[in-house]
């Protein structure tokens, strides 16, 4: 099983992620596909880690896991504020980035 | 060798599966189920790249800690677990084909590429010691803030999940 | 050449004078009255000082003061003076002096008011004595921009009528608005000076990007066909600060929205930022291109001349007369540089002068007006000559000079642009330039008809209107004696002049 | 010797100068009035007393001088200079216009006594400026000063008509008489600038002698000279730009004796003149001027022998008698309307000082509602009269010889045509101005059916006359300060023509070479008509004679387009509110329709832009991802390619 192996089931899981994110309607659905994407970077850090024999790789998805962790807890917890304000977790009715 | 091929493709066809159904489920709460198993499919992955702590942690971390909260996000905001709204938005197709053509573009590319194909020797048999060593040494001021950045998150989650006054 | 840096001080007392404003007189309107008259003052002391200094045998840059800025790129702070700039720094002076004046009734944001004010002043003092190009370039930007903020914040709107092709899109731009106007003039001026930086930055690339000086870019040669398309991009850039035309249309909305003392400040010295920098950086660095586009110059200066008089006739606003007049004046500014004659630069560069002071006079006697009659509506106000005779004089004579009447400042200006003109290689110039100042007489004592003469109007808004009074005298006078003392005695001004003109066209004839 | 004429000329000019600057600037005692009116007649006297003297000075034959200081400078040279020029002709038009300036201010006291005090004090103000600004024009030594003194008793004919300012008739006067004389001004100045250019100067004195050597091109003179020919049409009331002289008349009467009939119209003819050896350079121009003036004379004679106000009569009369001078200069012998306009300033302004004695006693300027006032006012009508006879050319009179000369100039030139004219001008004179004396002074205004005059009110105070029934009116001699003036100028006039019929026979002004040698016939033929004219007022007016309807009827085309100026007025009308002011509205629409429209149009299309492009901006975060998605599609494929 070489690199190349793992960068490919890598790529597939962050284009599905990439696909969800983009079509899922509800605001927690678009964090799954987050996490799914940020699951193929860790793959992906890992696998180049250990290809190449460099423990830093390794350190660095560490680092990557917990701040996804942070960043799910934080993007839930947003989730979660909206839900009280607006009544809905619907990503088409949350429209307020722009000018 | 075989063993690892073996196991390489299963997970890979466990992982597909349950990405696929992660995204495409019409129930939210199956979706985070199939996340639950994609995840641990990943940790199967980590294990056969030798990385026996990343794999715990991502079975901790993630299995266990994420999963977790998405669930009571998903209890608190649909009251009625399960509730059939539509999932997918009009985007679907377009979605679609901007994905595959982005992986096909991926993959052409990646083995279009000199790619090592023999895992490298590591220089230590722990992996997981060196990995320790490292974050307490080397990486201790990444680490440190780290550790401040989930304080944060934390802090700040509790803040905009608190209750209404 | 060392010694006291009188002309910083005159550029930064105004800018001084806002610091204080802005800071330690928080709610205290006259104090800051006082500190913006006192920055004022120190300017015109320190101009009339540089005037009277000024050695006309020696001729050329003097005052040189010289502070390296950045080195690596060859910028420094370099100012110097010369019969032209001289003659700007006193005109400059003045119009503030009787802006300080003028606004003293200013009651909204009083504080802020006279700061932009000053800081604007600055940045007109610095363009007119700065010689190194990049500070040249700032000051000219420090110049143009407080205006935005005190047209769109002091200005007044009125209604413009959306008719015609192109209707649809007045009501999109909201033309009439102060803000309209403001935004107007600031996109256009910048629009200008991008054009300004451009050019700018070719002859400094060209000169081996050591210099900004313009010293230095005088003793250089640049290739025609640079020469050419940079004489371009300053005339378009200047010109429209110049109100050439058909880039003239922000003036009018700008000069009519503006506040009092901004419209003296604007139409009266910021639109001779744009001729001098046509006549400094064009005309001084570019003798080919100044040839080659000569013809260019002073054909839209033609059509300025006869197109503003005629537009000013036609409007029935006070303000937009006087802008309109402005066009037409500063058509005669052009004119004058484009003959590349003797006599037609001394007059472009009189001109300049005699019209900013004739039309701060205008622009201060329409606020006064307005302040005491809340209309600009020309043909609803009549017979004012009675109540107010103080204010009907000075317009009046203010009216005189703008149609060139002799002993008034613009019949010096006028007529050495028409000798100018006849002298030129284009002789037909003469003929635009005689009907724009018969055209004036035509409107501007139709206005005075209107406004001052005839039966009193009947309107009960109209009745017991006072005369100008106290510090309004002050600005009105001045302006008034300048005026007079200047068409008396245009030997004060053109004397110093000639000392910058003259060697200019030599170096222009010897290209 | 004479450096001091110079030298009193120059101070003859500028004690107007300072009785202006302290009227101007010291409002406080300009608004005292009378104080400040006698300030400046004091001052005025002393003008006309240095004037006496420089012209004793200088004396006929004495030597040209100049006293110039540098004006403007440049190149190190001079560009342009001011100061004096004195010669026989500048001084003498000095002493003309100093001694009718003092008169007219004179008098001006005793006319203007009901006006304010601070009306009075502008009055003289003006006065004063318009006296500086005229002997600056009869001394300037070139042609800028002498342009910019031009312009400037234009202002103050402008300011002095429009004096009643509160009156709309004096505002559109005013504005109407600065328009008119500024075209002609724009010629002037055209004609000046091109002149340098080919003279390489402005002075009168080098240029002199510049033509003198033959050393000024001729080449394209002709343009030059009819350019400086029109600002004298302007200023000198010149067909077609007559039209604002009658309608001057809505300014004091004094004003209207000094600057409309005695000095500022008169510039004109003095300018021409003063370059008679210029325009002697261009025949072509020349005939132009002779016969423009000799029309302009009958078409004004024409106009004032149906005008009812007296005033208007007499400016008429002022066109038609520019019109002699102008023909006298276009034949040549410009020493002859030189010799006129003195003549002429000094009778026209005693008949104008007299008519406002007229109108300042009845209260009115309509003829009509005059009549019988030689008893009443004896004097005003004696001198009256003798101003009258002077403009007919009555011999002994002060129009006699001056009139004579021209007549005989134009016929020695060969004008025939022109000649003509001013023959029937000479007749139409005579005929209109004693309708004037048998109307107002004697026998009263007809009573019925002259078509203009038909309104019963006029027929009510024509019957009533005698009886003194109409009006506020104190019939009777003027006061002192109005009387003392009519009598200088009426003596004087006298004086005039009496010692050029009996003593002099010849022109007291210019080249004694120019001997004019007159056929036997013209003295006798010229008075016979003036005559004729007289007698024939005389038979309608006085008598009754002839019927004046009837006398109308006989003339009715005519007498109808007199009555509406020839339409001339009209088509000005026409061309300033039709084309002048609809071509303004055009261009000022265009400027901001179409001009700042397109700008406008440019601003929209940016602000419609914008909108469309925020469309984009749906501010979902999923489309920000999608765009992100396609944004990493699009640099992979691109890297791809680029990276091929």
């Amino acid at each position: 099983m070489g690199l190349a192996h793992y960068l490919t089931l890598a790529a597939t899981l962050f284009c599905i992620g990439l696909f969800g994110v983009v079509t899922r309607r509800n605001t927690i659905g678009i964090l799954l596909g987050i996490e799914l994407m940020m699951n193929a970077v860790n793959i992906n850090l890992v696998a180049f880690a250990r290809f190449s024999g460099s423990v830093p790789g390794m350190v660095f998805t560490v680092f990557t896991i917990c701040v996804t962790v942070a960043e799910a807890a934080l993007g839930l917890a947003i989730v979660i504020l909206l839900f009280r304000v607006r009544r809905t977790v619907s990503a088409d009715h949350l429209d307020l980035l722009k000018g | 060798m075989t063993g690892e091929v073996i196991a390489f493709w299963a997970l890979s066809a466990m992982l597909v599966v349950s990405a696929f159904a992660v995204v495409l489920s019409p129930n939210l709460f199956h979706a985070v189920l199939w996340l639950a198993l994609a995840l641990t499919g990943t940790a199967g992955i980590f294990l056969l790249l030798d990385a026996e702590f990343l794999a715990a942690v991502q079975l901790l971390l993630y299995a266990g800690g994420i999963i977790t909260i998405v669930v009571f996000a998903i209890v608190v905001t649909e009251r009625l677990v399960g509730e059939r709204i539509t999932q997918t938005n009009r985007r679907i197709g377009a979605a679609a084909g901007v994905s595959l053509l982005l992986l096909g573009l991926i993959v052409n590319t990646l083995w279009n590429q000199p790619l090592a194909t023999v895992k490298a020797s590591m220089s230590s048999a722990d992996l997981t010691k060196d990995v320790g060593e490292s974050v307490l040494t080397r990486f201790v001021l990444p680490f440190e803030l780290l550790a401040l950045l989930m304080l944060v998150a934390m802090l700040s989650a509790i803040y905009f999940a608190r209750p209404e006054e | 050449m060392t010694g006291f840096p009188v002309l910083s001080v005159m550029t930064w007392a105004p800018f001084v004078a806002a610091l204080i404003v802005m800071f330690f007189a928080r709610h205290k309107p006259l104090l800051v009255r006082w500190v913006s008259l006192a920055g004022a003052t120190v300017s015109l002391v320190a101009s009339l000082w540089v005037y009277w200094e000024y050695d006309q045998a020696v001729a050329g840059f003097q005052f040189h003061e010289t502070l390296s800025l950045v080195p690596q790129l060859g910028i420094s702070y370099l100012l110097a003076v010369d019969g032209i700039s001289v003659l700007m720094c006193v005109l400059t002076s003045i119009i503030i002096f009787a802006g300080v004046f003028a606004s003293w009734t200013v009651k909204e944001r009083g504080q802020e008011f006279y700061a932009l004010l000053l800081l604007l002043v600055t940045g007109v003092y610095g363009v007119f004595v700065s010689l190194d190009l990049f500070v040249f370039f700032l000051f000219y930007e420090i110049a143009v921009l407080p205006m935005y903020l005190l047209i769109g914040i002091w200005g007044s709107s009125g209604y413009v009528q959306p008719q015609g092709i192109f209707g649809w899109a007045f009501g999109r731009t909201g033309v009439g608005s102060k803000e309209y106007a403001a935004m107007k003039l600031t996109l256009y001026l910048l629009f200008g000076s991008a054009f300004i930086l451009v050019g700018i930055l070719a002859l400094y690339v060209a000169g081996g990007s050591r210099t900004f000086s313009f010293l230095d870019f005088q003793a250089m040669t640049f290739d025609p066909t640079l020469q050419s398309w940079v004489f371009l991009a300053f005339y378009v850039g200047f010109g429209i600060l110049a109100g050439i035309w058909p880039l003239h249309t922000w003036s009018p909305d700008g000069h009519a929205s503006a506040p009092t003392a901004v419209s003296m400040l604007h139409a009266g010295v910021l639109m001779k930022l744009g001729a001098y920098g046509v006549v400094r950086l064009g005309m001084g660095l570019l003798p080919d291109g100044t040839h080659q586009w000569a013809w260019l110059v002073g054909g839209i200066a033609c059509v300025n001349i006869v197109y503003g008089a005629l537009s000013a006739m036609a409007q029935k606003d006070l303000k937009y007369v006087i802008a309109y007049s402005s066009v037409s004046h500063m058509g005669v500014v052009m004119l004058g540089a484009a003959t590349l004659t003797v006599a037609g630069l001394n007059g472009s560069v009189f001109q300049m002068f005699a019209h900013g002071i004739m039309t701060g006079l205008f622009f201060a006697l329409v606020g006064l007006i307005y302040e005491k009659t809340h209309s600009r509506a020309i043909f609803t106000m009549g017979g004012f000559g009675t109540m107010m005779p103080g204010i009907a004089t000075a317009f009046t004579i203010g009216g005189l000079s703008s149609l060139g009447l002799p002993a008034t400042a613009g019949f010096v200006a006028e007529f050495l642009t028409f000798l100018g003109a006849w002298s030129s290689d284009h002789r037909w110039w003469l003929f635009p330039g005689v009907v724009g100042a018969f055209l004036t007489s035509i409107y501007v004592l139709r206005v005075v008809r209107q406004i001052f003469w005839g039966t009193k109007s009947e309107d009960p808004h109209f009745q017991n209107l006072p005369d100008a009074v106290g510090t309004e005298w002050v600005a009105l006078g001045i302006l008034v004696f300048v005026l007079v003392l200047f068409g008396v005695a245009p030997w004060i001004a053109i004397a110093p002049v000639d000392t910058a003109t003259v060697p200019l066209l030599m170096r222009l004839a010897g290209r | 010797m004479t450096t001091d004429a110079a030298g009193l000329a120059l101070l003859s000019l500028l004690l107007p100068a300072i009785s202006f600057l302290l009227l101007g600037v010291v409002a406080p005692f300009r608004r005292t009035g009378r104080p400040a009116a006698w300030l400046s007649i004091l001052f005025a006297a002393g003008a006309f007393g240095a004037a006496v003297l420089a012209c004793r000075a200088q004396g006929i034959a004495g030597e040209p001088t100049r006293l110039i200081w540098n004006w403007l400078p440049s190149e190190g040279r001079a560009l342009a200079t001011i100061g004096v020029l004195v010669d026989a002709d500048s001084t003498i038009m000095l002493v003309l216009v100093t001694l009718v300036a003092l008169l007219v201010q004179l008098y001006s006291i005793g006319y203007l006594s009901d006006e304010p005090a601070t009306a009075l004090g502008r009055y003289y103000t003006y006065q004063s400026l318009f006296a500086f600004s005229m002997m600056g024009l009869v001394l300037s030594p070139n042609f800028l000063q002498l342009f910019m003194c031009w312009e400037l008793v234009g202002l103050c004919s402008y300011l002095l008509i429009g004096f009643w300012y509160r009156k709309p008739e004096a505002a559109r006067a005013a504005v109407k008489a600065f328009w008119t004389t500024k075209a002609g001004d724009v010629g002037l100045l055209i004609g000046i600038v091109l002149l340098w250019r080919q003279a390489g100067t402005f002075d009168l004195t080098d240029m002199r002698a510049m033509v003198e050597s033959g050393a000024l091109p001729v080449a394209g003179l002709s343009l030059i000279t009819f350019c400086i020919y029109l600002g004298a049409m302007g200023k000198s009331a010149q067909f077609p730009l007559h039209v604002w002289l009658p309608d001057a008349m809505e300014g004091p009467t004094p004003v209207s004796a000094l600057i409309h009939a005695a000095t500022m119209v008169t510039a004109g003819v003095y300018l021409l003149h003063r370059t008679s050896w210029l325009f002697a350079l261009t025949p072509d121009v020349l005939l132009i001027v002779a016969w423009i003036g000799a029309f302009t004379a009958l078409l004004a004679a024409v106009l004032a022998c149906v005008q009812d106000d007296i005033k208007r009569v007499l400016a008429y009369s002022t066109v038609s008698q520019l019109g002699y001078m102008m023909a006298a200069i276009g034949a040549g012998l410009s020493a002859a309307g030189f010799f006129h306009l003195l003549t002429h300033g000094v009778f026209k302004a005693l008949l104008f000082l007299g008519a406002g004695a007229v109108i300042h006693g009845v209260g009115s300027n309509d003829l009509s509602r005059m009549g019988g006032l030689a008893r009443k006012m004896p004097q005003t009508a004696l001198l009256f009269i003798i101003g009258t006879l002077s403009l007919a050319g009555i011999p002994l009179f002060g129009g006699f010889l001056s009139k004579e000369e021209i007549l005989g100039a134009v016929w020695a030139h060969g004008l025939v045509g022109p000649f003509i004219l001013l023959m029937l001008v000479a007749f139409l004179t005579a005929f209109y101005m004693f309708r004037v004396v048998f109307l107002a002074f004697f026998a009263g205004p007809v009573p019925v059916s002259v078509a203009s005059s038909g309104s019963p009110a006029h027929v009510k105070a024509s019957a009533a006359h005698d009886s003194h029934a109409h009006g506020h009116s104190h019939e009777h001699d003027p006061p002192a300060t109005m009387l003392l003036p009519l009598w200088t100028l009426g003596l004087l006039s006298l004086a005039v023509g009496i010692y050029f019929t009996l003593i002099a026979h010849a022109l007291p002004v210019g080249e004694a070479e120019h001997a004019i040698e007159a056929p036997a016939w013209l003295t006798p033929s010229a008075v016979g008509v003036a005559v004729a004219g007289i007698l024939l007022a005389w038979l309608t007016y006085q008598r009754r004679a002839i019927d004046a309807a009837s006398l109308a009827g006989m003339f009715g085309p005519i007498r109808s387009a007199a009555l509406a100026k020839f339409w001339i007025d009209d088509i000005f009308t026409f061309t300033f509110d039709v084309v002048l002011l609809g071509f303004s509205r055009l261009v000022g629409w265009v400027d901001r329709y179409v001009v700042d429209g397109l700008l406008n149009v440019v601003s929209a299309w940016t602000l419609t832009a914008g909108d469309r492009l925020r469309m984009i901006q749906t501010g979902r975060a999923q489309d920000y991802v999608y765009g992100v998605a396609v944004g990493l599609l699009i640099l992979v494929l691109w890297m791809r390619w680029a990276l091929a």
